[in-house]
């Protein structure tokens, strides 16, 4: 019965922890979310699945081999990782401490004794280091959403740039806030986690990532649940404030036809962004290095295998593994704490304040101007969240004009979002990175 | 070492005046580049994007196997 | 006419052993199955090509950096190799035991002195860390296999679930069978070799592989040879077995059509086996957990591209890398052994239980109910060896009543002897893990 | 330390009686869950699995070459 | 205004060097040549763009976190570097030269104390480790080519394959080019770096960087552009010579119609090719075995789906990060060499005595066996570039004589070139490796 | 340690020689290969490469769209 009692024991049902029960809820949240309410599935099914992995009791899916050998603590093992890190107490909680303000080569020959006591890394935490840690996935992603991305609307008109210029000032105004109450007290995020917070207001996952990955991986769950989250309610967040700042005549703006843009400018387009990152913010080089390789590969049309595969085989695979990385950091222990709220609701000013911005600078270029040739509708979708943000303006100038379709107008604004927040990323990685 | 907020303040500042500074050179040089495009190759504008001539073999042994199928429908049907 | 030599006293004519030349002829031989006798050749063709390759004389393809210096045997390499261990002799043979031996950072010290030395590792062998050592590949694939799984059939007919489950009896009857050869002393395995074996009889490729990589990796290359040879040897194998258990009479029986299952019992399914795992038993939760994020991906229909690249590509490339890693335990000095026979002796021994219980346990369920229910050729297909075993439940119904199709009531038990044998994978690697 | 066969033999009959458990939990939930759905769900039962529509660009342009290709058959044989 | 002041300070127009701008114009010129010219733009597409990539000033996707730390120079980051070291100076070029020096265990240490400092390694260089410096990103590449490689006109007319073994005396030729460069004084080659410029001359870009990544990868960027460059001016480079070693009859002889290959025979040819392999020349096995692994996957007809995807995603992602990787090693202080001009010579003579010598062993074979059954066109297909050359030699004859299609009878030698300029692979690492 | 000159030349005599050696024994082997398969297969010679089976299901489900498509477009301009 020695055995019976050894399973009971070992089960998940026994040693299930009251944050580990939540986790799994919020795991089966999100897949409800992703499933039924179609939010952003192609993340949010495998982040959420993720999340239940992460948080299954005893299997430490998501664990290093050290986290795993601490969790069980059998005292020859805890001194062997004590020797390695060459301290005397034998406490898992002192030893973890060492071990995380250790050099790396210690961290190498900790994890070694930890791997030398038969405990190896969780599935989730391979997954997470070769896809996420290693920065190869986000740039991968971005890869293929450049190989996804039509600058044609955004070339035919291009002072829409501004607009995604504009929208960015939601990510900056977070990173203010965050400083704000960690000043006043409330939370407690350093400058990096204001600038890894900030970037939810981008409206973009690859970029949120990327920019937590080595901002703030701590908190690169919370942030990139935020992300996707938000960009998936963006049909319920921006409405009321693209309403509330347009007048019905503003709305019913309609816009003149789109010019034709010839294969030559498509291809210089990605070229001539990519010299001026060179030229101008190194930092932003390997985002948006890749965004532009991958639109030069759809663009160039002499490479249409690796565009097809960039854009399908590649990027799916990819988003598999960042999906099931990321949610390896919604384990119980570093998810479950006041911060991931702070995270949720400065991630929602940030979204609100890009979405303003982006409507009130297309409402000042008309005044610029003089004119009318932009309908403000489309400013909000500066964010990004494409394409999403875009049928958001279309809708709207619908409603306000059976005839009036931006939908395309819109798509200027919406690919300048995403340049805007990768050169915002860039420099936050350069300040504070 | 600066305050939080200060450093939260100077990013804010230079970071939204970088943004804008990169996008407007970028609408600048943009705006160069198509009217230096469209006056040195007026023709090659706006041409219908053509289908894409596939590049994998499987589709062209389902192109075959398409043509196939089609030739057996129409002669089961004209007749 | 030295460089002629050289050529000549490094050519593989000149080095080949016997041991070689006889794996050569096994791959060759398990290429034949393959190609000519159709036997699960997306796995034995490149078992069977990566085994040729790892025998070719001098090339060392499926061997470490620190075996090749050994082989090569230079003084100086040898040296630094002793050196890195802490010991004095400079015997080939010494310097490997010690090194099997030693702890993690030995290795990794041994092993970079052995790449100072000049020798890298083998191509294979790197295949082999990457997809196998890692755990990674079979996951992956087994990912595939849910996102190809239709659970239906199960769903409409639950208790053939118990079909599944006498199936594995098969496994540990050969445990058994094992441990009573160590303790007669014909054959030397220990409990772990003892569960890596057994699992053949869980008739699932995947599995066998995952529990061998980490139970007793020195005897992968036999066990997953045996595994994919007796699911394509099937429909040699079940009928005897199928049609001496059973009466005509039973044979002729009919079931009652399927009912149509709802998409939202397909997509809970997957979630309610995910959490039945992780309260019951966390360490089957890597196998399980992937094989139902896979079937989820399929199911929930709203990430298609996700669940399209989960079948095709990703578990493709996995497999071709995965099929030569297991090849490169062919190698001579680790496949001739009398092990092997053994293996594949008990590996057939658990078939041929695991066909029997299966058939047994349908019997024994129309006794229960005490109605005719069950046609027990559908038992047989409780081992899995998707979808091989129920088309042999098929053809034997044909055969006792040409309008008795089965193939639909089969695939109930078929898939239910994947989630029954990764319980009692994950069972064993609790237990002797 | 246990004799070998008796691991083995303990091996067993844990292992078989944990995937009997196992399974049979499996079974009642399962038979469970199908009734709560069918209750609660009954509409939605059983339409038969319609084609499902393919994502990617790679098959769309595809069906554009089908289309283009049947209806050049079709006009070349209906005359 | 410190941080404007920091922002320019760090910027790429700001650090930009002379040597990085040439080689920005460098990786445009090779865009303008794959995209406008067509140039191998599956391969120079990606190259030119990580060129462009390696080269922007203070972003240091190219290199390593050790370089990355040098080049920032921050003492106490180059005092732990020195210690790391055991030495005592600390200015950047002294570490460097020790760093390169020294040993596989103290790389590794030196590198975890640049991590420490805060400098990680650059995107492109992950992924030529990942890549190139594996070894793996060839050797799959080469899989897929035997993949999509149909042996049947080399079956057919076995003789054939003299053509593509007279050929490959380009690639020995220019390594005495080479070393008669040096004895003279006037270029600094090793017998490696000779072995690997003359591999150029076999015209096969996989083969070219798996010889370069193991003999000479400080060379191997030119040595991949000047291959993947002259395989593209195959049009413009053979046809003079071509004609300048034949007669006008000679171009007009009209070749047998090839037999048909029975599958069985195409099966084979694999299967024996690796044997043969396996017993010469254990060398050449990984380049030869991948090759004949992927043709057998094509032709054994059982594993369709394994073969689709050695033929296209598989193949696609690779060809992605191979390419980006050997862009890697155009950064300015690696590429901008009188050495690489050298190896821009070197290779286009290696080109032309390929080609003319594969024509001169055409004409050979019709004097030996007293006959005109060869059309001495098809010499030049001996030095591989599939199907470019093969096209040449159809083109010309086609000049001829309008009725003369010599483009089956071309892809004999041309598969043939291939093999033989493996063989020559296998050779060099054997004896100079 | 010889000259890189003598070294170069020796790669190249044993190089050149060492593949011509190779392929002159493939060449054979091929030859002695094809005869033996003509001679004991004498039947299995020359079927026109028939149209491969798919066995994708994403091939698979196009092909029922294919077949869905053509008998909708036969149906309407047939009659
Ligand atoms: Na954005
Ligand atoms: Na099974
Ligand atoms: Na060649």
């Amino acid at each position: 019965m020695d055995k019976m009692m050894d399973l009971w024991l070992a089960s998940g049902i026994y040693n299930l922890q009251a944050g580990q029960l939540v986790m799994l809820v919020v795991g089966l949240g999100l897949l409800y979310l992703a499933i039924v309410k179609k939010f952003e599935p192609l993340l949010l099914v495998p982040i959420g699945f993720g999340g239940i992995l992460a948080n299954i009791p005893e299997a430490g899916l998501a664990f290093s081999a050290v986290e795993n050998a601490l969790h069980f603590a059998q005292p020859e093992v805890l001194d062997a990782l004590s020797a390695a890190l060459g301290i005397s107490s034998s406490d898992p909680e002192v030893i973890l401490k060492a071990y995380n303000t250790s050099n790396a080569s210690t961290h190498a020959a900790v994890s070694l004794a930890a791997m030398d006591g038969g405990y190896s890394n969780g599935m989730l935490y391979n997954f997470y280091n070769v896809s996420i840690a290693s920065g190869a996935a986000p740039l991968i992603i971005f890869m293929g959403v450049g190989a996804m991305t039509d600058f044609g609307p955004l070339l035919a008109n291009p002072k829409t740039l501004f607009l995604g210029a504009a929208a960015q000032f939601g990510i900056f105004a977070t990173v203010l806030g965050a400083v704000g109450l960690s000043t006043l007290g409330i939370m407690d995020f350093s400058i990096q986690d204001a600038a890894a917070i900030g970037i939810i207001g981008g409206a973009d996952g690859p970029t949120a990532i990327y920019v937590a990955s080595i901002l703030s991986p701590h908190l690169l769950g919370a942030i990139a649940v935020a992300a996707y989250s938000y960009m998936a309610l963006v049909p319920l967040i921006q409405p009321p404030i693209m309403r509330a700042l347009t007048t019905e005549a503003e709305r019913k703006i309609t816009m003149v036809q789109l010019r034709q843009i010839s294969k030559t400018e498509k291809i210089l387009f990605p070229i001539m962004l990519l010299l001026l990152v060179a030229l101008l913010l190194p930092d932003a080089a390997p985002l948006l290095g890749m965004f532009c390789f991958g639109n030069l590969l759809r663009e160039c049309s002499v490479v249409d295998r690796l565009s097809d595969t960039a854009q399908n085989a590649l990027i799916n695979i990819v988003t598999i593994f960042l999906g099931l990385s990321v949610g390896s950091k919604l384990s119980a222990d570093k998810f479950l704490d006041l911060t991931t709220l702070g995270i949720l609701v400065l991630g929602i000013i940030a979204f609100c304040i890009g979405t303003a911005m982006g409507v009130l600078m297309a409402k000042l270029l008309n005044k610029i101007e003089g004119g009318n040739s932009i309908n403000p509708l489309i400013g909000s979708a500066g964010v990004s969240a494409v394409p999403m943000a875009a049928r958001v303006s279309n809708k709207l100038g619908l409603e306000a004009n059976p005839q009036n379709f931006l939908l395309m107008h819109a798509m200027g604004p919406n690919v300048a979002g995403v340049i805007g927040s990768a050169v915002a990323a860039g420099v936050m990685i350069k300040f504070v990175g | 070492m600066e305050s939080l907020i200060s450093q939260g303040l100077s990013l804010m500042v230079f970071g939204m005046g970088f943004v804008f500074v990169f996008l407007t050179l970028l609408v600048g040089m943009t705006t160069l580049m198509s009217k230096l495009v469209v006056k040195f190759e007026p023709v090659a504008v706006a041409v219908p994007k053509k289908l894409k001539p596939r590049v994998t073999k499987t589709i062209d042994s389902n192109n075959d196997e398409l043509v196939a199928v089609i030739s057996a429908a129409v002669h089961k049907y004209r007749s």
